[in-house]
Formats: structure tokens, C-alpha cells, sequence
């Protein structure tokens, strides 16, 4: 059997054309080129056809609610910090509901790789906007267009404090497999803004659209300029930069806090006694 | 059996926090009893604070409104506390602060007492202490003691001295006739701690495990994060602040899905922001321990407050139907053994578990014997055992009891999958029919497992007549209450309830039963505790007293509410 | 009284649902009475999905399993429906989709049948509907104007014209034998619309003056956001969707403090994000609308199925205690009414109001004679007086009703001020006792106020036999169960409940006190109305119909449950 | 009676010294200079030290929960978008609880000007770190330091498509005083993070602190050019430029919407009549 098929699980129920079956065939591959097996790693979805995700990869799965899929990896790390944890949902998931949660994990530089499968609209939902939709995309809803500005998933990630930061396109399979394993390699919060279109509700930013404007960054660029790497996530949108914006390397979540060394939380709960509550006792004498 | 009652009180930022601690512990090594609350408002300066201390020779777990000691830090405080002063007690205060108010039993000490290094705001807290004490007859050392061993560290040298100069020249002025050597000696058959419900919540918590616990900060909860974050490197719990509540539930969530013993914390808005994660804790059957410590509601409500106004909401709190627990502490040790028991039932029942505190509580200091840690037991629940190769664990079988083995995730060769939709046994997302069916039965009839594992109200006093119903901070003063009311002849009796939901139907009628009229009294409107046992028990109750003004109850209140209702003694 | 029921099932995607909404429109344009149900999974691609369309000569108010054709679209629809479909009856389908499945009653039609251009799945539709509409009696020019009327802007003239030539060429294969004349014949007495669930409370708001809706997409509420956005233009109404559900009650509660009508909607999931601020339009005193369309949960659940279940949660949603009230469409024009009067029971009592449906009654489309809009009058509740000059408001002035005259900011001279925390009559924070008491009471004793106001159940049928109660889109399939129930000779009658909370309970003990036995028969689990009844009115139920698997409830599903319970002929 | 009196309304409860006492003072100067009337205007405000500016203030006056000022904001402009609203809070209030509002919000170009009174503390809850505090922060919770980034309000506001970026001091008070003017005159979503020193929980940023750090910008500075207003707001901690970073000007939420021009929501809610659903029926024959 080979690796991909260990980490075959149910039939992916995309629309025939979605960009998420690519995003799962990359998945896979990085998963498989690093060696990684199923029971050692947990994925952590939200919720949204992107999410779905989880249930058509076979490993530790944890799907939690619509936007909270962060908290969730920061509980798992604070408990077992050893575990690889990813990350897998939409752009609505981790942007609008989970916006919050977004900022302040990469704040925290929560050690994750979060797979943003960002098709610029609710698939799940059936068509209203996302916070990436453009501001004159028109939906049942934004019937006049959404007007807003659209949400800059890269630019917020470099400011928030994400240590390392790319964008792709599911159209291009090699550089998102490349990406997923270097974010999953990386120590600390990884964030991949992947561009996936909607074959039903997005008839915008349509794969041809996607193919057209993804352009690889340069060799010239340094990943380790903020500077720089903000200037290419403000893209203007007939060319987008795809590849790795920015990396660089900070303490993660956890690394200055003394009960989160050693043996890990899990592990020390297995075999803990209540007696371990005694010594404060003399604190309230 | 006697004790006494001292208030202390003034604008925050005066000390009046400091100054009942040092007098708290300083009775407690005495080898007295203590019972101390605090009554303090949403401000850092300024305003009106105090507390009340009280203290025996026998266990006490209530506070009193009337008093013997009155330390008023300003003179608002004279005015606002002389009126619960003890006709024999005493108002000590500074002699700048006694302002235009006039009685016979103030002492006002002039700041020029002591020396020169002992002058102004700093050091009226410790001068009126050397007043309080000496008054009660234990000498400046007694004082110099306690300031040294609680403050001997943090305070630089000479200020350290200045403040025991000041103790040992105020001692001196207290005229004779105000000593009066107590009614009432110590106990010091054994040795007591000092701790709030809150530290008794902190320290249960411990002792049952808890390894990871998120919060985010808000009266009255935020003192467990606090105490939990302190013991953390000692013990190992990990303590995040998350960046709101929704966070520190998912948190939680996330811990308890990875094998670790997690809770939440927070105050009723919290719970708000939690609740659509308990329903997560539920469809995912993760075992999670969440606190509230409540306050006044609806909305920001008193921040500083209490009441016990959340109860129906945490019965209900969520779309949708699923199992759950909910305990209350009704007294300090309650509140050790509670919090730890709480873990147990999460991992056995697989659920989440509420245990509800209230800022009465969790404020309140009470001398309690340790506790005993051999009455804690460990019950993780069950697990399945470890397979031969990787394989995806059946996480949702349907069993006899509702619960199904779990396995850690990337600690065993199981995987394990859990899904916040309605999902198979293997926790694969599904809409089909029966197996909705199946999965909702399987959690929903947990419940009735539960119920039977939990006991009915304590029954305290005469069962068969008129009988108290409460819960939670309102039980302290109300036992007191019954003793003062059956020595007058009154056929009354308490019923305590710790376990509040599920509610064990059978044994609730069978201890009621017997009572020929049922009251509630809490801290709420409704009187939520009866509405529930109406809901789940059939049970129909006869009044209820309510207090809504978000002080907890002293033991004349309940006297005073009660009393009218109980007609001549019968 | 005679109907049909005609199922059209097949994938995500297939158009199942365009199919039925032709079939719909055009029965009712020919003056059939309507009632359509749709059953569809959480995917935009694949799976399973049906819709049951029934029609017939008097006011259908519910599905029925039983059914007379079926359109299938693959061979999974052909062997999921047959088992229910007449022996009469007929089951249409393409050659191709027809599979292994062999029955006598299943017409199979060729891809070939009809022109070149109209070939494939994009066709299957108006083709099966062609052999519908002819078997019918119909005749095709029928089918053809439907087609025209609702597809002919919207296609490209070749594709209409393909469709049309289908339409043709298919009805001229249909076996003579395969015609049956309807038995019954259209009731054109009056006009009718076609509406959903969804579409009457969106309608009922735009009536009741809504000017201002919030909501984040969430199933199955998201259409009344995307009708009111639609109608938005037109008549007024501002929508937004909003970053997640705790912006969207806020952000309807800032709308309402600055003098519009607003309302925010969710799902249960929602409703959880949204609780801390109904706490917040509690104590600020804000009139608000709050929609929950249900869902089964807990969590995310089933995405796009049915439940009952969130009735106890919004009953005591948020911390602390405030009053709401809580309404109920039993039927299509109740969604109407109810809603625009929701703005009237808001602003009457500066409360939220929340209004329950659930997914079997957002989705069923139903006809229904034009509303009557002269029944909907507007009362915008008490005004103060505009004053000489600028000054802040006495905005909690301590009332009789409980209900202090508001007015609206920087639209006057009155200067507006409102409080999330306990505050004074003018909007101060304040932690003051009695100050506390008096808000607290003055917001509490509304309940009294609207539960006056508020009818008891309407009882239809035996009020003196077995009494099933219900709400919501469970009263339809009750109503048509108790004709049939009683038809066979059994004492039963229902009483619908759309005025669930407050409960006036003397006016609902009236009601039932007659009945010899109470049954709740809702969409849950637990008998969630009946425990609020046992809670609120003392009523004890004596068993619980429930339903928790998603699927509303068929006229059969209620006939099997009840008739047991009921023994022979009563 | 003067124009500052008109806006006294109840004495502040905040500690003496309180960095939100010359807040105060800088905001109801700025509403005189501009002529502005209490009842005229709106200030919602959060939960936290920093919102109780609102009982303060004689004005209309909305208190929200904390960390929601902004969507109640956003429901009172879409009824009434003429009026001109304030949003008054702290910095946990704003970036942590609130963080997800602040950036849609921003993004909508809402109308409205956000005064964040920023002390790198919870003040009201005595003492816990807020996302502003410094890494190597400590406090009851952080017993080991905070660890996390500090949030970095300008950078986000600005990536999040805020049209005017403020910093400031309290210890400045002309220069806040000029700038709160400046951000009420703006049309669109303006923010100003305002410094503010905590007394009583903060004992690292302190008026003297602040003091030594908060240093002008230059006039050679571009407001228009968003990546240098994105160098300015990643200052290094020794020196913290104050004044305008970015001003620019883009469509204010609502100003692509049929219904919000013209006469407002709450004006034709005056006078609506049930008859304007009737149009409507036609869609359902
Ligand atoms: C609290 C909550 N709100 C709303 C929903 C409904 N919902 C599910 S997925 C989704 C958005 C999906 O969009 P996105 O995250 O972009 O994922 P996609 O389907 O586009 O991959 C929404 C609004 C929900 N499940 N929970
Ligand atoms: C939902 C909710 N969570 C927590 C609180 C408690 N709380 C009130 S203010 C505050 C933080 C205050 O910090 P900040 O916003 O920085 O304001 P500051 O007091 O420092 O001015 C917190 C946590 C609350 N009122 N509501
Ligand atoms: S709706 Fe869009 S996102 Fe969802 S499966 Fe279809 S193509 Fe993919
Ligand atoms: S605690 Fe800090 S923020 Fe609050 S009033 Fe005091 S100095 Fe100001
Ligand atoms: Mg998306
Ligand atoms: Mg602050």
C-alpha cells in the first residue's frame, strides 16, 4: 500500500472542479514526503466545504466549530506539544468567524500549519461573500456589491506576527506541496493563504483567473524583510505573488513557560496523584 | 459558642484588602475560626470597600451584619458602618477621618502617635490594627508578629521598622477601659488554612488533576486563573489568558481531546461566549470542567457583586439537547472535593461539567481543616486498549451506559476522530437517520446514568416541616439562620443541594417529601432552583425568597426573611 | 377533499429544486392549493435531495409520506422512494437512470425522445415534468408557459427553445393509459402566493417596519437575510452580514437605540454567539427582533435538517434575569403576523423578542391567500416628550408598566444615555443596593405585563379527550393527524402554542384543564414546551412524542405515534 | 457657561494620576473647538477603565458589552449615518475581546472615529496583561512573562484598510487634542491609538516611559504612502513616532447602498406604514 493510500479516508463530496480536491492531493504528498504517519499527527478543521477536508484525510481529526479550529491546536499544543498539528478550513472560518483567533495564535506564535483554502467566498453556505471577496462581487446578499475592502489574509498574518507566511494557488500543485511541507517543517505559526476556486459560487476568481495572475515570487526577494514581504502582499490584483512572503524564527507558544518543558502535560497526566496539591497547602497557613 | 465580628472599611486603595488579611491570618494562627468576606466595588481608587471578619471558637460559615469592631479608614466609612455597631463596640479611626461624626463609641487616634517615620495614609491601616488588637487584648507583639511575617519580606527595612514602632505606640494609648479580654478562647485542637472559595476551587483543582485551564479575566473568576497560574511551575498546570472566552473553551476542548485534564473559567458573560463550545464539548464528548463565577446580571451587570442567577442558564445553555453535570459548592471543603470530583465525571461521563461559585463565595475566607487528600480519587474513565496497528478508533460506539472508550490522539496507534457534527460511530460526519437517532439516544441516556450516581439535598435540621431550599453561598448563612430559628422553637430544616443537574428525581422527592412546605432562597428573582426541581422532579415548592441587590446574605437576613414566613414557633 | 403528492428527488446539483419550484408555481397559478417540503444534504454536489410537492383542492397544511409520482433523477431516488410510493402511483425517470431497479410502475424515458439540442443531464428535469404534466392531463402548453414564465428571461433563446421542443416531444410518448384526469379540481375562489416559511417572516417584517437586519450566513436562516437584502432596494431595508453573530445582535441592537426596527437572525450556533448581547438589549432596555431557525444540534449538528430543540435554551439564554418574550409561526400566515407584531411587542416593552422557526418550516412553501396587511398595526411604544432644551433623559425612570418612554438620540434634545451595567434611573453605572432592586424589579415585572397580553394555546378538536400540544412546524402534520384520528372515532384535539414565553399560565391552565391527558409532541427530545409549561405553569404532561432525526414530521409519522397512545376509538 | 462644562457629566472614578483623566479632557476640547453639541453626537463605549470616559461625558451615550462598541457602531450609523459617533475603549477591550471587530470594521471603512485608550494593561480587572503588553510583561497570570508579540494596533489598523492612523500620548495633550479633532472631521474609520499610562498596574509604560519615547514624526513623512506609515508603526520600542501615520480616502460603508442614501432608516421608520410590504406580494403569485 502506498503512503498516499494510508492516508486515503472517505470519498472527498466537492463539486466535480473544486480546487479542495487539489489541496488534498498536495496535503497527502507532503504528509507522505516527510514521512509522517497517519496516528501521529492531528488535524484540526473548521467548518466550511474547505474543512471538509478532514474527512477525506486519514489521521487524528479533531473538527471543531465554525472560526475555532485555533483554539482547539492551542489547547492540543499547550497538553502535548510535541504533536505536528494542522490546521484546514475556509477563508470565511478563519477570517471572519475566526479572525480573532487568527491574530492572536499568530501573536503567540502558535506551532501550527494553517492551511487557509481561501476561494474568496461561503462554498458551504452557498455563495455569500467572504472577507476576501472582492469589493464589487455581488451576491444574494451583497446585491450591490460587498464594498468593502477586500481582507488581506498575507498582510494581516505579517503584522499579526506569523513567523512564516506563503500564498499558492491550488492550480499549482507542486509549489503548494512544497509550501505545505516547508510550513509543516517550520517551527512555529505557518500560514498558507491557498488561493482555491469555487467552481459554484465564485465565478470571479475562477481557476483561469487564479492560473492567470499567480505569478512565483522572484529569487530576489529576501523572506526575512517584513518590509518586503508586506509590499508583496499588497498585490495589486493582476499579478499575484505566489511563493513564500516571509520566514523567520521567535520563541513558539510555550517555550518560556517552564511547565511546558519536559515531559509533556498529557504524558505527566497519565500517571499524576492527587497528592501533588499538597505542598501549596503550606501557602494558606 | 460566641465569636465576634469586625469590619474594616474604606476607599479602595486604602489598604482595607491588607489589613483584613493580616487580621484574618493573624486569628487564624491564634488557633480562632475565621469567616471573612468582602464587599468591594468596580474601582482601583476611591469609593467604598470593606470587610467583614468574623471570628470564634467554633466553625463558622456565614457573615454577620451587626459588629463589634468598626475600623473606618475615612469617614464615610464611620458613617456607613456605625449603624450595625454593637451598642458596646468600639469605631476606631484617625482623628482626621472622624470629621463631623459624633459617638461615644468612636476612637480616633491622632496621626501624631508613633514616630515621625510613621505618619500619613500608609500607616493608618497597621495604627488602627494596634488599636483593634490591643482592644481585644493580644498585645502589640501579637501584631508586630504578623506584619513581620507577612509583610517582613516586601517591605524595605526601615519602613518595616516604622511600622513596628507605630504598632508598639499606639498599643500604649488605648485607655484601659476599652481592653476587654475576650468571651472566648481559641481552638487549637488542629491546625487550620486560611482559604477563599476560590482557593479552595484552585486547590481542588490541582488535586483533581487539572493540567491546562484558559481564561479570560473577569470578577470573580479571574482569582482562580490567578492561583492556578502561580501553582502552575510548582505543579504543572498550564495556564493560558486567552484573547476572549470563546478561545478559552475551544482551548480547553482542545486539551481534553489530547489526553489532559482541562477546565475553563470564567463569570456569566463568559458562559455566553462559551456556550456554543459546551454544545462542541457535547456532540464531541470531550470531558471538560467549566467554572462560573457568577455575578449580577443581565449584560456587565455589578461587576464586583453576586448572585446566583445562572443556574437555568447553564441547564439549558446551547442549541440543541445533550448531557451535562452541574455542581455547587455549598461550603469551602465542598468546594476542594467538588472541583476535583468535577474531572471524574467529565472523564467517566465523557461530558462537560459546570461548577457554579458566585463572588459571595468565591471572595469569602474561611479557616477549614485541611483538606484530605486521600478522599480524592482518580477515575479517568474508560479507554480503549491499544491496538496492533494504526487504525481509526470506533470513538462513538454505542454502548449500554452511553459511553464509549476514548484513546489520546498521537499517544496511541488509535486515530482518533471527533466531529462536531452529527457523526457514526467512528466519527464520521453523517446525516442518516437512524444513526442520529442512535448517537443522540446514546448521549442523551448518560443523563440518566448520572442522575442515579448523584445523591439528593442534604437534609439539615427538622425535615418535616417548613424546609429551606438553597444552594451554593446562601447555604452558610442559611444553616446559621436555622439554628437561631429552631432554638426558637421553629420546626424547620434545611435542604442542600451540591448536585443540581442532573436532578436524581426519585431521591429529591423522597428527601422533600416529608417537608410540609417547601422555600427556596437564593440569590435570584425567580427562585431558579425551584423552577428546576418543578421542571425535572414534578416538585411544586411554596415561596421563594429572593435577593437581588448583589450582596450576599447575612445571617440577619435570612433570619429576617424567613422568621415572618414561619408564623408563631410551630 | 382529494390531493396528490409528488416526490422529485435526485443529487445535489441535478435541480431538483428548480423542478420543484416550476411544479410548485404552476399548480398554484391553475389554483391548486400548495404544499411543498424540501430534504436536502449539506453539499452543493452529489448526494441526496428530494422535495415533496402535494396539491389539491382545499388548504394543505403538511407533508405526507405516501406519494402518487415520482420524479427520479438517478437510480439512488428510484430505490429510496419507490417503497413509498402508491401502487397506483407512477414513477418517472430516465432510461439511463433507471438502473437494476425493476417495478411495473416506473416509465422510463429515453435521452433520444425530443430534439438534439435538448440532450443530457441539463434536461432531465423539464422532461420528467413533461411526462408528469401530461400524465396529469395537463397537456404541455401548461408546462411550456411555466417554463417560459420563469426560466424565459433567464435562458438564452436556443436553450428555451430546446426546452420547449422537449416539452413537446415528450408528452407526445406518454401512454393514453398513463392520463389520468385529476379527481379533484383547483379552488380559483380567490389569488394565491407561493410562499416559504422564510419568505412570510421576511415578509412580515418588511410589514412591521424592519429597517435594519443583521446576520452571518448560517442554514436555516440564511433566506430570510438573503430575501431582506433582495426586497432591501425596493422598501428600506439596510442588511448586512456581518464578520460573525455577536457583531450581528449588537449591531441590531445599536440600530435600535438609534430608532430603527431591528432584528438579527441565526441558527441555534448563532444564537449561543448572540447571548451575551441579548443580556445586553435586557438591561439597556433595547427593542430588538432575534430570529433563531432551528436545527438539530448540538454544534454544528445537521446543517440543513430540522429540530425543536433551542425553546429552553432562549428561555434562559444569557447570565442573570431579564425579560423577553418568545413567539412561534404555527403555520405560513402566522410567520407574517407574528413577525411584524414581534417589532410591536419590542418597542412596546423595550425587550428582545425572539421568534422561533426551525428548518421543515423555513423551507416548505406553502400557498397562501395575500396577507392581510390592514391587520398589521404599529405601535412604537412610549416617547418622551421632546424638551425645551438639551438634557440627558430619565431614560429608567422607575414605571408602573415597567416600561420607561424612550426617545431617539441626536434626533431630539434629549440626550440618550444606556447602560450595560446596573445604572441609575438616567443611565449611571451604580452598584447601589436599593437602586439595584428597583431596576432590577422594573425590568422583571414586565413579564407580568406581557404574559397578561399574551393568548393562551388555541385548542382545535376535543378539548376534553387527549390533548397534543405543539408549536411550530409540528401543528401542520398534528392538525391533519387529528382529522384523521378523529374521522376513526378517537377524542383528540391540539393546542398550539405561538405565544410560548411568558407563559400566561392561568390563561394555559384553563385551556388544558379539560383534557384528561397532555402530550407534547415537538421535534426534540426531551418535551422541551412541556417542561416549560411544568416550570412555569405547574402543568404536568404525561408522555412526549419526540423526533429527533432530522426529518420533520410527515401526517403518517404523527398518525403512527399517536394512534397507540390513544387505545381503541376513545 | 462654557462649552467644556456642557460636556461635564459625572466626576471620573479613575486613580489620580490616571493617563485617562487628560483623555478626557483632550476629547471634550476637541468637540468644542469643533463646535459640537452633547446631544448631537454619540459615544459608544466598551467595557474597561478607558470606556468609563463615557459617564464623564455629557453626550449621547451607548455602553456596550466589552469589547462590541464597534458593531453597535455599525448598526446606529446604518440607521442614522449622519450622526457623528465616537468609540471610546481600552486596549483589551478593542484588540482582544473586540480584535475580530476592529479589523471588519476597518476594512468597512465604517464612519467613525475609534478613541483606543491604550495602557498596555487591564486596567478595570486589575492588572492582566493586555495584547498591547510588552513580551517580557509580567503579571499575576504571567508569572513568566506575557511571551506573545505585542499587538501592534497602527500596523493593523492599517493593513485592515483603516483611512486614518493615529498614534499618541496622553502626556501630549495638544498634540491628542489636535489628532481626536482630526479623526472626527475624517470621514471614514478612523483610529488613534492613544498611550496612556496605567498608575496602578502598570509599572513598565509610565508617564515618564511614554514621555522619554513618544517623539513626533517629521513633516516629511507621506500620510498618503501606507508602507511607510507601516515602518512607522513598527517603531522599535526606544522611539515611538506620534501624530498622523496614514490618512486616505475610500468609499465609508454605506455610500454604495441604495438604502442609506437619502433620508435615514430611522427618519423613514418614522413614518413608515405596513403598505410598503404590498409591492412584494407580486414576486409570490
Ligand atoms: C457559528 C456558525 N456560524 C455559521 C455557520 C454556517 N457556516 C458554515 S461554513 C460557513 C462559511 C463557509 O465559508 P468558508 O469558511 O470560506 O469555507 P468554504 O465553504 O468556502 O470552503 C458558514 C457561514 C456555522 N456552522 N457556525
Ligand atoms: C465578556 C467579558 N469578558 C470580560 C470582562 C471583564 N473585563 C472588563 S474590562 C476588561 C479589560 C479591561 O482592559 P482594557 O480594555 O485594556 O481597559 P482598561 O481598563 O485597561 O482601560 C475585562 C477583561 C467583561 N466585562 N466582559
Ligand atoms: S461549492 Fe465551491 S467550495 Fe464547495 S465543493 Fe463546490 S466548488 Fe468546492
Ligand atoms: S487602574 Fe490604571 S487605568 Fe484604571 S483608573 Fe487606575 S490608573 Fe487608570
Ligand atoms: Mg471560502
Ligand atoms: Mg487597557
Amino acid at each position: 500500500m502506498s503512503c498516499l493510500d494510508d492516508f486515503a479516508q472517505y470519498p472527498p463530496e466537492w463539486c466535480p472542479g473544486c480546487g479542495n480536491f487539489d489541496l488534498l492531493d498536495c496535503l497527502k504528498q507532503a504528509l507522505c514526503d516527510l514521512g509522517l504517519q497517519p496516528h501521529e499527527i492531528i488535524n484540526v478543521i473548521g467548518i466550511g466545504q474547505a474543512s471538509k477536508l478532514g474527512f477525506s484525510l486519514k489521521c487524528n481529526m479533531f473538527d471543531g466549530l465554525h472560526g475555532r479550529a485555533l483554539p482547539v491546536v492551542l489547547g492540543i499544543k499547550m497538553a502535548n506539544p510535541a504533536v505536528k498539528v494542522i490546521a484546514t478550513s475556509g477563508d470565511g472560518c478563519f477570517y471572519a468567524e475566526g479572525g480573532n483567533h487568527f491574530i492572536h495564535n499568530l501573536r503567540r506564535n502558535l506551532d501550527v500549519a494553517i492551511l487557509a483554502s481561501d476561494n474568496r467566498v461561503y462554498g458551504l453556505t452557498k455563495g455569500q461573500a467572504s472577507p476576501t471577496s472582492a469589493s464589487d462581487f455581488k451576491t444574494k446578499v451583497h446585491i450591490e456589491g460587498v464594498g468593502a475592502l477586500p481582507l488581506n489574509p498575507a498582510a494581516l498574518a505579517l503584522v499579526s506576527g506569523a513567523t512564516f507566511v506563503a500564498r499558492t494557488f491550488t492550480g499549482a500543485k507542486a509549489e503548494a506541496t512544497e509550501l505545505i511541507k516547508k510550513a509543516l517543517l517550520h517551527r512555529g505559526a505557518a500560514v498558507i493563504d491557498i488561493m482555491s476556486p469555487c467552481v459554484s459560487f465564485n465565478k470571479v476568481n475562477t481557476f483561469a483567473w487564479f492560473r492567470q495572475r499567480a505569478k512565483p515570487i522572484g529569487p530576489d526577494h529576501d523572506v526575512t524583510d517584513l518590509h518586503a514581504a508586506l509590499k508583496l502582499a499588497f498585490h495589486d490584483d493582476e499579478h499575484i505573488p505566489t511563493g513564500v512572503l516571509y520566514q523567520t524564527r521567535r520563541p513558539v507558544f510555550g517555550d518560556h513557560l517552564t511547565v511546558m518543558q519536559g515531559e509533556s502535560i498529557v504524558q505527566r497526566t497519565l500517571r499524576f496523584t492527587p497528592d501533588r496539591v499538597r505542598p501549596l497547602f503550606k501557602d494558606f497557613y | 459558642m460566641a465569636d465576634l465580628n469586625i469590619i474594616i472599611a474604606g476607599a479602595a486603595g486604602q489598604g482595607v484588602q491588607s489589613a483584613g488579611e493580616i487580621l484574618g491570618k493573624t486569628l487564624l494562627r491564634l488557633g480562632f475560626y475565621v469567616y471573612a468576606t468582602q464587599d468591594y466595588q468596580s474601582r482601583v481608587r476611591g469609593g467604598h470597600n470593606f470587610m467583614r471578619i468574623r471570628f470564634g471558637d467554633r466553625p463558622l460559615i456565614a457573615q454577620v451584619r451587626h459588629s463589634n469592631y468598626l475600623l473606618a479608614l475615612n469617614e464615610e466609612s464611620l458613617r456607613l458602618h456605625l449603624p450595625d455597631l454593637d451598642p458596646q463596640g468600639l469605631a476606631l479611626c484617625m482623628t482626621d477621618d472622624q470629621g463631623a461624626v459624633d459617638d461615644p463609641r468612636i476612637r480616633a487616634l491622632a496621626d501624631e502617635v508613633g514616630p515621625r517615620s510613621a505618619r500619613g495614609e500608609k500607616f493608618v491601616g497597621v495604627k488602627l490594627l494596634s488599636l483593634l488588637f490591643t482592644a481585644l487584648g493580644f498585645g502589640p507583639a501579637t501584631l508586630s508578629g504578623a506584619v513581620q511575617a507577612e509583610m517582613g519580606k516586601r517591605l524595605k527595612p526601615e519602613l518595616l521598622q516604622a511600622n513596628l514602632e507605630a504598632i508598639a505606640a499606639v498599643a500604649a494609648v488605648v485607655a484601659k477601659g476599652d481592653v476587654h479580654p475576650l468571651p472566648f478562647g481559641p481552638d487549637p485542637s488542629e491546625p487550620r488554612m486560611l482559604v477563599s472559595g476560590n482557593d479552595a476551587i484552585s486547590l481542588g483543582m490541582v488535586a483533581g488533576g487539572v493540567g491546562v485551564y484558559a481564561s479570560y479575566p473577569m470578577t470573580p473568576a479571574s482569582s482562580i486563573m490567578e492561583s492556578l497560574a502561580a501553582f502552575g511551575p510548582r505543579v504543572g498546570v498550564a495556564v493560558e489568558q486567552t484573547e476572549d472566552e470563546i478561545a478559552a473553551l475551544n482551548l480547553a476542548i482542545g486539551a481534553a481531546y489530547a489526553g489532559a485534564r482541562a477546565a475553563a473559567g470564567s463569570s456569566g458573560a463568559g458562559m455566553c461566549l462559551m456556550s456554543e463550545a459546551m454544545g462542541l464539548a457535547g456532540i464531541t464528548e470531550t470531558p471538560v470542567v467549566i467554572i462560573d463565577g457568577q455575578r449580577p446580571g443581565p449584560a456587565v451587570g455589578m461587576a464586583t457583586r453576586t448572585e446566583q442567577s445562572d443556574l437555568l442558564f447553564l441547564v439549558h445553555a446551547s442549541q440543541g439537547e445533550f448531557p451535562r453535570a452541574i455542581l455547587a459548592p455549598a461550603d469551602h471543603a465542598d468546594g476542594f472535593y467538588l472541583a476535583a470530583e468535577a474531572f471524574n465525571l467529565a472523564e467517566r461521563w465523557h461530558i462537560p461539567v459546570f461548577l457554579m461559585d458566585d463572588q459571595a463565595y468565591a471572595d469569602a475566607l474561611r479557616s477549614v481543616p485541611e483538606f484530605d487528600v486521600s478522599r480524592v480519587k482518580i477515575d479517568r474513565g474508560p479507554l480503549a486498549p491499544e491496538p496492533e496497528t494504526p487504525q481509526v478508533l470506533r470513538r462513538y460506539e454505542v454502548t449500554e451506559s452511553g459511553v464509549s472508550p476514548r484513546a489520546y490522539p498521537a499517544l496511541s496507534k488509535w486515530i482518533v476522530c471527533c466531529d462536531s457534527h452529527e457523526h457514526d460511530e467512528y466519527g464520521r460526519l453523517t446525516d442518516n437517520l437512524q444513526n442520529r437517532d442512535r448517537q443522540n439516544h446514546k448521549r442523551m441516556k448518560k443523563l440518566d446514568g448520572i442522575a442515579a450516581e448523584f445523591p439528593g439535598p442534604e437534609i439539615v435540621g427538622d425535615p418535616d416541616g417548613t424546609l429551606l431550599l438553597c444552594w451554593g453561598s446562601t447555604v452558610g448563612p442559611v444553616l446559621e439562620a436555622l439554628e437561631q430559628l429552631r432554638g426558637r422553637g421553629h420546626r424547620l430544616g434545611v435542604a442542600i443541594f451540591r448536585h443540581l443537574f442532573p436532578v436524581n428525581a426519585p431521591k429529591v422527592q423522597a428527601a422533600l417529601s416529608p417537608a410540609k412546605r417547601l422555600i427556596t432562597i437564593e440569590m435570584n428573582y425567580r427562585g431558579q432552583l425551584g423552577q428546576l426541581l418543578r421542571m425535572e422532579a414534578g416538585i411544586a415548592t411554596h415561596g421563594h425568597i429572593g435577593k437581588t441587590d448583589g450582596r450576599g446574605f447575612t445571617v440577619e437576613d435570612v433570619v429576617a426573611r424567613v422568621e415572618p414566613l414561619l408564623g408563631g414557633a410551630s
